[in-house]
Parts: structure tokens; sequence; C-alpha cells
């Protein structure tokens, strides 16, 4: 009951904490600062229509490449807790779906994979980008392990993808040290035409790249969630 | 139609507030460790909107150039950046949290946090 | 005219979304809630289409795409489970 | 009119939060927890971040629900364990 006690003006001190904050608070009006610059600014500069995603991928790039690294490294964790036992290698067999469930996904499957891909290929001109493509992506696969729970997919295939997306990604940054204004700089190829889906240099390859390594990243991390 | 006039950024704002508040509850009352990752997950829920609430323009746009925007006020994108890398980190922490969990029940044998009592110091 | 129709939907919706959070709450058995919160994806993808057109943005429509492809795994997720088979 | 409906969907996230927290059942207090994300993301769509409603509806309602119950279904108690509700 003490122990009930002490929680309970715990979160009242954070209450008060929080209410200081949120009365004080007035809903923004204007743009101000470094946003400001952005929102005029960023689209002839860089090319891209989507202003969160130039600032996702190239004003605020090294964070990103961090981000997918601290991605890489829970995904390796998890994974790592996860493992069996050698002598507990036992494939456990469960029930099938039904048929509608299985219909449904030879129907599905490949309708769901293109949309991711459409959502990462068009990161740069409508919302969307690698980290959604990719995680549509990984329900794709998550949708055929529900339907087909004795099936796998090919774990080295997936790692395979994972690390070259990966690799490319700062070979890409790298090139942007040689031949524009600095790392992950976009400007390496031409601008184009603005709003067209060859435009704004590199951000569609680099979103393209997030998008594969997000997407068999997640796809791993279930897969040893599963088995 | 009467229309009062609250506006939405702190109708948005309250709530995450309210969200982390409850979310640190199931996490303070909880002795089942899925359960307090649930009330974790909801904390993170509550910190995302705050930040989504925080760099709402009244009556902005979406940032994103089409033919749609003649003028319009646009609101900031650096904090939708911000919250867009922070939910991919929080599905990550999430899933090794669970991982720990799954851990600690093949240990084990029960997923009460009392049965762990040789970890408090 | 245009905007009396807005209105309505609006409101239409608010109900549906509020009769679905009653059977949240009710519902006696795990199922009914599972289902209510099938019901209440479903309304999301109905008023997100709805916001895209009065804050006159058709990209918003890309997320109700979102919803609609990806709102049935959960819920085979859960009923896989329930039958004791993830 | 769009000041109600945010007040009815910040409603609704809080009432699918006390039900996380409250509700017996684990599987209806995980189903609760995406609900309470799927709600943030209208929000986030009213308050014209399309960009994070689409993350928050893929990974934090859709793959965060499955992960939980994929490692709900790994512990389920045994014969012999304590039970864990």
């Amino acid at each position: 009951m003490l122990k009930r006690l002490f929680m309970l003006i715990a979160l009242v001190l954070i209450a008060i904490l929080f209410f200081d904050v949120a009365s004080n608070f007035t809903e923004r009006s204007e743009l101000s600062g470094i946003s400001q610059y952005y929102v005029e600014q960023g689209a002839e500069e860089l090319g891209a229509a989507n202003l969160v995603t130039s600032v996702v991928v190239t004003y605020r790039g090294l964070d990103t490449l961090g981000e997918v690294t601290v991605l890489f490294i829970s995904a390796a964790g998890a994974s790592l807790l996860l493992r069996r036992r050698r002598n507990t290698n036992k494939k456990l067999v469960v029930e099938e779906s039904s048929e509608i469930v299985q219909t449904t996904l030879s129907i599905m499957f490949p309708i769901i994979m293109l949309f991711g891909v459409y959502i990462f290929i068009n990161g740069h001109l409508t919302p969307g980008g690698g980290f959604q493509g990719g995680a549509v992506v990984a329900s794709a696969l998550l949708f055929f392990m529900l339907a087909r729970p004795n099936d796998s997919i090919s774990h080295k295939l997936l790692m395979k993808i994972e690390s070259l997306s990966g690799f490319t990604y700062v070979v890409l940054g790298v090139l942007g040290v040689i031949l524009a204004g600095g790392f992950l700089d976009n400007r390496v190829l031409g601008l184009g035409e603005f709003g067209s889906l060859f435009s704004a240099g590199l951000i569609p390859l680099i979103y393209i790249l997030v998008g594969l390594k997000v997407g068999s990243e997640l796809g791993s991390l279930l897969q040893k969630f599963r088995e | 139609m009467f229309e009062f006039n609250l506006p939405l950024a702190n109708i948005v704002l309250v709530t995450g507030f309210l969200l982390i508040l409850s979310g640190l509850w199931a996490m303070f009352i909880h002795k089942n460790i899925i359960r307090m990752i649930i009330g974790f997950s909801l904390m993170d829920t509550g910190i995302h909107m705050i930040m989504v609430a925080l760099g709402y323009i009244t009556g902005g746009t979406a940032p994103i150039f089409d033919d749609a925007v003649d003028g319009m006020q646009m609101v900031d994108p650096v904090p939708s950046a911000l919250v867009l890398t922070a939910i991919v980190i929080g599905l990550g922490v999430t899933a090794v949290m669970l991982s720990y969990a799954v851990k600690i029940h093949q240990a084990k044998n029960s997923l009460s946090i009392d049965d762990c009592a040789e970890q408090k110091w | 005219m245009a905007d009396t129709i807005l209105n309505l939907a609006m409101f239409i919706i608010m109900v549906a979304i509020s009769l679905g959070i009653y059977r949240l709450v009710k519902g006696p058995s795990v199922v009914d809630r599972v289902i209510a919160v099938d019901l209440l994806t479903l309304i999301s993808i109905a008023l997100i289409a709805l916001i895209a057109h009065i804050s006159s943005r058709f990209i918003y429509i890309d997320v109700a795409l979102v919803y609609g492809l990806l709102s049935f795994l959960s819920v085979l997720a859960v009923a896989r489970y329930l039958e004791r088979g993830l | 009119m769009l000041t109600f409906l945010t007040l009815l969907l910040c409603i609704g996230i809080l009432i699918s939060a006390l039900l996380a927290t409250y509700l017996r059942s684990m599987v209806a207090a995980i189903v609760s927890a995406g609900l309470a994300g799927l709600f943030a993301s209208v929000t986030y769509v009213i308050l014209a971040a399309p960009d994070v409603a689409m993350t928050e509806a893929a990974i934090g309602s859709g793959i965060t629900t499955v992960v939980f119950l994929f490692a709900l279904s790994k512990t389920r108690s045994k014969p012999g364990s304590k039970a864990n509700d």
C-alpha cells in the first residue's frame, strides 16, 4: 500500500511538471529559424517536392545513417537473444491456414509488395519514403509467414540484401564528398525537372536503398520472433 | 453550427501528456513484464504526439509541394522528420525488450518481475 | 449545400466512432473487442478520405491506402493466435 | 467541426490506453494499445503530417502489435507455471 502511495506521488509530481508546460503553450502561428529556411529554400536547393524527405535524407542525412545503424543493432541483438540451441533444433509443425487465407495470399502478396516499392520510389513526391515502404514490404513478408507457417523465407537472401544496400548507402554518401558539397549531398546527379520521378538527384536512390534495408531487417526480425 | 475556439495543437499536446502519464502508471502497477512493455509503447506514442503538436502551425498544410499548394502556410518539417525516425527506433527497442522477456520466460518459466529478485541491488 | 453534406458525413463518422468505442469498452469477450478494433480501422479509412477532401490535399489518400492494405494483418494474427497456432 | 472530431479522437486514445492498462485478457490489451496508435495516426493527418501518419499506421499499430503477439505466443504458459495474467 505504501508502495502504491509512492507511485501516486511520483506521478502527481510529473503531472505538475507537465501542467506547467501545457498551460504556457500556445499554438505557433509562423515558422522561425532553420525551418523557415527549409520551407523557403529547400525546394529550389535540393529539388525534392516533399520537404520532410529532403530533411531526412540530405539536411539531416547523417542522423538517418545513425538511425539505420541503430535499427540494425537492435535487430541483431534480438536475433542473438532469440537464437535456438543446437540440440533442440527440431522443426515444429503448426496447423496450416485455411484455403481462403492462402488464396488471398497469392493474390495480395504481389500487390502489397508493389505498393511498398511504389511508396519508397515516390518518396520525394508523395508522403512516404524508405521507412514506410520498408515497413509495408515487411508486412507483405509477415503475411506470407502468417498464411504459410511451415515455409520459411531464406535468411541468407535477406541478410545479403540488407548488407549490400547498407554498403551502397555509405558509398553514395562518400561519393557526395568527392563530387559535391559534402557527405550525403544529393547534387551528385542533376536535379532534373521539379516534380517528376527522375528528379532530386540522389534522394530516390538513397530512399530505395533505405527501403530495401529496412524491409529486409524487419522481415528477418519477424522471422526470428516466429521460429 | 457553433464553433468554439480551442487550438488543435493544444488538444493533441494535452492528450500526449496524459498518454505519457497513463503509460507510466501501467509500468508502475503491473508485475507482468509484457504488460510493462505495453505501457512503454503507450508512452512512446504520447511522446510522438507531443512532438507533432509542437510542429503544427495554425491552418498549416503538409510540407509537400504540388498543384494544390498556392501560398498556403506549411507546417514545420523538422519535427516530422524527427518523429519519423523515432517511431522506427521505438519498434527496435520494443523488439529487444520483448526478446529479453522471452529469454526470462525460458529461464524461469514465469513472466512476473518478482521472480527476477536476484537482479535487485 | 456541399458544406452541409460534408458536415453530415463527419457527424455520421463521429457517431460511428462512438459506437465502436462503446463496443470496445463493453464487449464481453476478446473476439468482440478485436472486431470492434477492425471496425474502427475501417471507419478511420473513411475519415482520412474526408479529411483529405476538406483540406483539399489529395495526397493524404496514400495514408488511407496503407490502412486499407494492412488493416487485416493484425486481425489475422490475432485469429491465428486464438486458435493456438501462431 | 474539426475541433470536435479531434476531441473525440483524443478521448478515444485515452480510453484505449486505460483499456490497455486494465483489461484482464492480454490479447485484448495488446489490440487496445494498437488502437491507440491507430487513432494517433489519424490525429497526425489532421495536424498535416502525412509522413508521420503513414509510419505510425504501418509500424506503430501494425508490426508492433504482431511482434507483441509473437512474443506472447512464445511465452504461453506451460502446465506447471504460474498464471501470467
